[in-house]
């Protein structure tokens, strides 16, 4: 605790934000005072090694624009998939990745598409939607340059919306968000691929946004970092994110 | 009594609670030109109105050349156009020409060709003086000419009878002369006329007889001389007292 | 003025002290005028950079950088608007021109057709245009329509068309209604039938009055083509949205606004001049 | 009727042959019009039902579990539009006549003003108000402003006061250039000042004059309330937007239209009966 | 020449290239009527707006009591008070009731205590005939009894010269003549009157002199007997001959 004191939002207390709604598998239900899902276990984790137990944590919500824009913020950290880019970081401080993950493509068994090959001229040629504010719309203009434009919503569910009506050819999310989508909201889901780690912009780390110069990101930094050598974010990646070891890798050459 | 060209027999007309026309009865025989008078609000306009059939009266018969044309469910069209009317806002369509105005009606209602009514229209508009203003737009014409031209608008449909409804009214009294001018006209060439005026010493002048019109009753009709000179009714003396006070002082 | 005026007349005369006084006041009024808002805009531009916190509105909102980065595919983004709503416009007139007449329908038994046009009219006037968009524009497609058939640009184009279709239905049968009587009675007094008269007389006039308020529901149109962008078609303001998430910063949506100022303004000086000349011609 | 109301006169009399005629032809038009209404209905219920896709339709969008379920939600959530509706529109009103009166404004010294109220209305007319809400909403709390000065709930409440304080400005300064200049000279031959004549003369019936456009617009900004849950808070559309994909159907949606509806037809009929007995005035 | 109470001189108007008033000159006395005539458009109105400031004159001077109030940059709400002015579209404040539309100027420009207005304001209305309509609002009024409410309203503010501007012109035939009589009675009170009308009868028989105006020039001045019996100008004669015409036929 003696890292932090004086420097969180109210005094003894620290304030988390997380998105209106949050999305599993990164929380579930939309509760994150459970614990339950993935950035919310990180969450308390977190709290836990900088001396907050569970009643001194307090969650808020934010839109994910709110979060990342410039100005004083009214929670202490925010984790709802930030990608770190260099562009953001100069308004807002991000912590250590707290997650590294690739995106993956997501289609649908409805509508013919998913035995389009995993290869960098096959997903070209499809018609993409993706989140408006996932970085996954200037990832696509950089890495992929599908030959259709592609069309942007505002979060998953109505991304998923839209591949189910058959909008869009293909969604394109985070790997673990692509596994939760394919695996319980979509009956007729399948992952094409995950891109290459080598590609522009990927793999993703996902990082917890602060406000810009908040000294507290140091201790949350050390906090990490102790999570990740004694083997707390292992644990809770194992219980919360599905593996995404048989899913196949794009081949970018083709 | 049948060989009235326009006959009123007991009409009725309230709106609502208020009785506009209360048993009005009066013939106009073909060629006549008959004089509505009568204070604001006593119903002169609304009695043409319900010739016209623009209002359906409450009671009574409006016969035309015999035929009863206020039965309830007639078709009021073919009537229109035996029918001419000219109101006190001249009512020109603003959005036409003078002779699209006069063109609108025969082309639209007789299906005449264009060519037959333009030549037609031509004649009437020179007739009264208006040749040179056939492809000019109401807005830039004086208030004289645009009744004039209203009136040879309702010409052209070569009706039977004319109600014109204080057609001068709304005219700057230099203006006033030009359209009366055109009516003594019309009754020159035999029209049917039936006309609601504030000129007292048109109607005078002009007409063959006089109605005087005062809160929806038909106090008296005489012919023009007897009605200004010798009028019977009490109410009739103080209208026309008061208004040719005024009107004929000097 | 008054002088080369007076000039052409042929009657070169010596200005008259209201003439001299006039020159005088116009050219004291222009001064004040240009001294005093002279002032003003050099107080906005010494005192604003000098206020606490200007730096960052700069950084945040005005950044040269980042407007000059993202300009060319806002602008290019912005024809996804002018696309949309080319395509919507002659739809919404016409269909808002159907209804209006529907509205005003008097037979009984065409009352259908006007219980119609009131439920119509009602409905998606009282709804937020975002929530028709996002009703149709989602909800339809979504019933398991076949490409192309279930795309969100025909699906959002429908659904501006009913909402604006209603708005300006209203708008037509106001501008119906305001066809003075006395037009209607001179009309029918002519012999013509009620189709004739609606379709020679009151709607040239009518549409004709209505044209400012018009072209002020197509401005509002236009603005409105943006929240498509929630339903998918990536314009103007979804892109601006993108670069404000990558940049972290405000200038796209500035950059965007700038789009419509250009592109809304003359027409709303436009429809402003309209709305004057008739005011001008009903006064007269 | 016309029975009663001629015996109400104490002249008790037969039917005349219009009146038996008219009582027909009513009877007659309202049996056509409910037999063809009926008709008309029918057909929808039982033909809508048998198209391909009803169900689909029907459990999308007419889902009444959902219904029941959010609905409650829904309107607490509503709430919330009605707060922000109520916090903005009294400062619209002010602000729009301040502005009003400065664009009005004909002394060359305050000619600033007048610029400035020209720049300001043609700007915020020209932006989309989901733009104005995005810049200001989420702008001005990025600009390093402590809580609770950069809660959403007052930028966005102040982007759209920005927004509609245009719009009604330009709404007063039309209904202060249709009082007729009569009015104006009558004022000032009995010696009222130009500003005794503005707010005695002018204004009351300015104002007056355009309440049935004040409600339009009001109207126009409770839906537009709904805009700001785009920069956080959680109001009806919002709600029903997190029930979307909770459920992942558009029921939700449905119950915020009828919240809508049920708040915002009053205000129109109202606005609507207002028009048109100023209109009937006018044409007296 | 400096006796006069009111003093035009050589007054000039132009509206863009249309020049209204042409180097008008013409005196007032104390007590004295003075009628405008002529045609739709010569002038009348703008000459009397120029006298009550509310139009700039282009040249020429302007003079109330022997002090120029034409002079550029003169405050004119003084000057207002002393004359009072009354339309011919009546003009009364609609949202008003008769009583607050007299009391408006009282209260606003001299700072009147409402009581001492209301006294007074009463005392005229009653004088007039209208203290019944006193909290009666104008559209409740008829046209004669809104435009008697104006010349009250004026004249609560106690002016030394009225300008009536055709205030007959817009009224129903019959109602013309009890605003006539709220004229006639004015004179008789001493009050200096100029004013612009149509009412040919009555111009002759109630004003001490007349000016006829055609195309903004003052063609001729001269007492009632001598304009409407042997007027010089060709085109007075022209004039008076078209209008008396329709107005006194009978
Ligand atoms: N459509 C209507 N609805 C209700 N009342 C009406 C209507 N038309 C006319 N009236 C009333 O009927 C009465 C007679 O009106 P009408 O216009 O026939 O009188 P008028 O003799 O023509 O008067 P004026 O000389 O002013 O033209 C008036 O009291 C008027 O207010
Ligand atoms: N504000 C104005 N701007 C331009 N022209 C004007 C203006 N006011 C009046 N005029 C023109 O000046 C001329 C004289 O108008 P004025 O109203 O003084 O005539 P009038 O003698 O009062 O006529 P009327 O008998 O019709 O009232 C007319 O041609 C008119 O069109
Ligand atoms: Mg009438
Ligand atoms: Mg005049």
């Amino acid at each position: 605790n003696e890292c932090s004191t004086g420097k969180t939002l109210a005094d003894g207390m620290l304030t988390i934000a997380t998105g209106n709604p949050a999305y599993y598998p990164w929380v579930i239900d939309d509760a994150p005072e459970s614990g339950q899902g993935f950035e919310a276990a990180v969450a308390y984790a977190v709290a836990d090694k900088m001396g907050y137990d569970k009643a001194h944590v307090s969650w808020v919500r934010t839109s994910f624009d709110g979060a990342i824009q410039p100005g004083a913020k009214n929670f202490d950290f925010n984790l709802q998939q930030f990608s770190i880019l260099p562009e953001r970081a100069e308004v807002v401080d991000f912590s250590v990745p707290y997650y590294t993950t690739t995106k993956a493509v997501v289609v649908t068994t409805a509508n013919g598409k998913q035995d389009t090959p995993a290869s960098l001229s096959g997903v070209k040629s499809l018609k993409f939607g993706a989140g408006a504010g996932l970085s996954a719309a200037t990832f696509l203009e950089s890495a992929v340059k599908p030959e259709q434009s592609t069309l942007l919503y505002d979060d998953v569910a109505n991304t998923v919306a839209a591949l189910q009506a058959n909008q869009v050819d293909a969604v394109i999310f985070d790997l673990p968000t692509a596994l939760f989508v394919t695996a319980v909201q979509m009956d007729n889901g399948k992952i094409l691929g995950q891109f290459p780690t080598d590609v522009n912009d990927s793999p993703d780390h996902f990082g917890m946004v602060f406000a810009k110069g908040n000294p507290l990101k140091s201790c949350v930094d050390t906090a990490l970092a102790e999570m990740k050598s004694d083997g707390t974010m292992v644990a809770i990646e194992d219980k919360w994110l599905a593996s995404g070891a048989g899913v196949p890798v794009i081949d970018m050459s083709k | 009594m049948s060989d009235a060209k326009l006959s009123l027999r007991n009409i009725r007309k309230s709106f609502g609670p208020l009785e506009v026309c209360k048993n009005i009865t009066v013939d106009v025989h073909k060629g006549e030109l008959v004089c509505l008078i009568g204070g604001s609000g006593s119903g002169k306009s609304t009695l043409l109105r319900c010739i016209n059939l623009l209002d359906p009266i409450d009671d009574g018969e409006i016969l035309l050349d015999g035929v009863d044309i206020s039965v309830p469910g007639f078709d009021p069209d073919p009537v229109r156009r035996k029918i001419g009317m000219v109101f006190q806002s001249f009512n020109l369509f603003p959005h036409m020409t003078v002779l699209e105005n006069i063109k609108l009606a025969p082309m639209k209602v007789k299906r005449m060709a264009s060519r037959d009514i333009t030549e037609q229209a031509e004649a009437l508009l020179d007739r009264f003086g208006l040749l040179d203003k056939a492809h000019v737009y109401p807005d830039r014409l004086s208030g004289g000419q645009q009744q004039r031209a209203a009136i040879v608008r309702a010409l052209a449909m070569e009706p039977e009878i004319m109600l014109l409804d204080e057609v001068t009214s709304a005219l700057d009294p230099e203006l006033v002369g030009e359209v009366l001018d055109v009516i003594r006209q019309l009754k020159a060439q035999g029209m049917t006329l039936l006309l609601a005026t504030h000129e007292m010493g048109f109607a005078r002048e002009v007409s063959d007889r006089v109605c005087f019109l005062s809160d929806g009753e038909l106090l008296e009709i005489a012919p023009p001389e007897k009605m200004f000179g010798a009028p019977e009714h009490a109410r009739t003396q103080q209208f026309l007292e008061r208004v040719l006070r005024t009107q004929n002082l000097s | 003025m008054d002088n080369t005026q007076n000039t052409a007349r042929g009657k070169p005369r010596a200005p008259t002290r209201r003439q001299a006084y006039e020159q005088k006041a116009r050219r004291k009024s222009l001064l004040i005028a240009a001294v005093s808002s002279a002032a003003a805009i050099a107080l906005l531009v010494v005192l604003v950079p000098m206020a606490p916190g200007w730096e960052a509105v700069q950084r945040s909102f005005f950044n040269w950088n980042v407007l000059v980065k993202t300009f060319p595919k806002l602008l290019s983004a912005f024809t996804l608007d002018l696309i949309l709503f080319f395509a919507a416009a002659p739809a919404i007139f016409i269909l808002a021109l159907v209804i209006a007449l529907m509205r005003n329908v008097t037979r009984p038994a065409l009352y259908p057709l006007k219980l119609f046009a009131i439920v119509y009219i009602d409905v998606l006037r009282s709804i937020p245009v975002i929530l028709t968009i996002y009703l149709i524009g989602f909800g339809i497609p979504g019933l398991g329509l076949l490409p192309p058939w279930n795309s969100p640009y025909i699906w959002g184009s429908v659904a501006l068309v009913l909402a604006y279709s209603a708005y300006i239905a209203e708008v037509f049968r106001t501008g119906i209604e305001s066809i003075h009587e006395s037009q209607r009675s001179a009309a029918r007094s002519l012999g013509l039938s009620e189709a004739s008269m609606m379709r020679y007389v009151v709607l040239p006039q009518a549409i004709r009055r209505v044209v400012p308020t018009l072209v002020n529901f197509l401005v509002a149109l236009l603005k409105d083509v943006a929240l498509l962008s929630f339903i998918g078609p990536v314009e103007v303001l979804r892109q601006a949205g993108v670069y404000k998430s990558l940049f972290a910063n405000f200038t796209p949506y500035v950059g965007a606004a700038i789009i419509f100022l250009v592109a809304t303004i003359p027409a709303i000086r436009f429809a402003d001049y309209l709305m004057a000349k008739q005011n001008a011609q009903r006064t007269r």
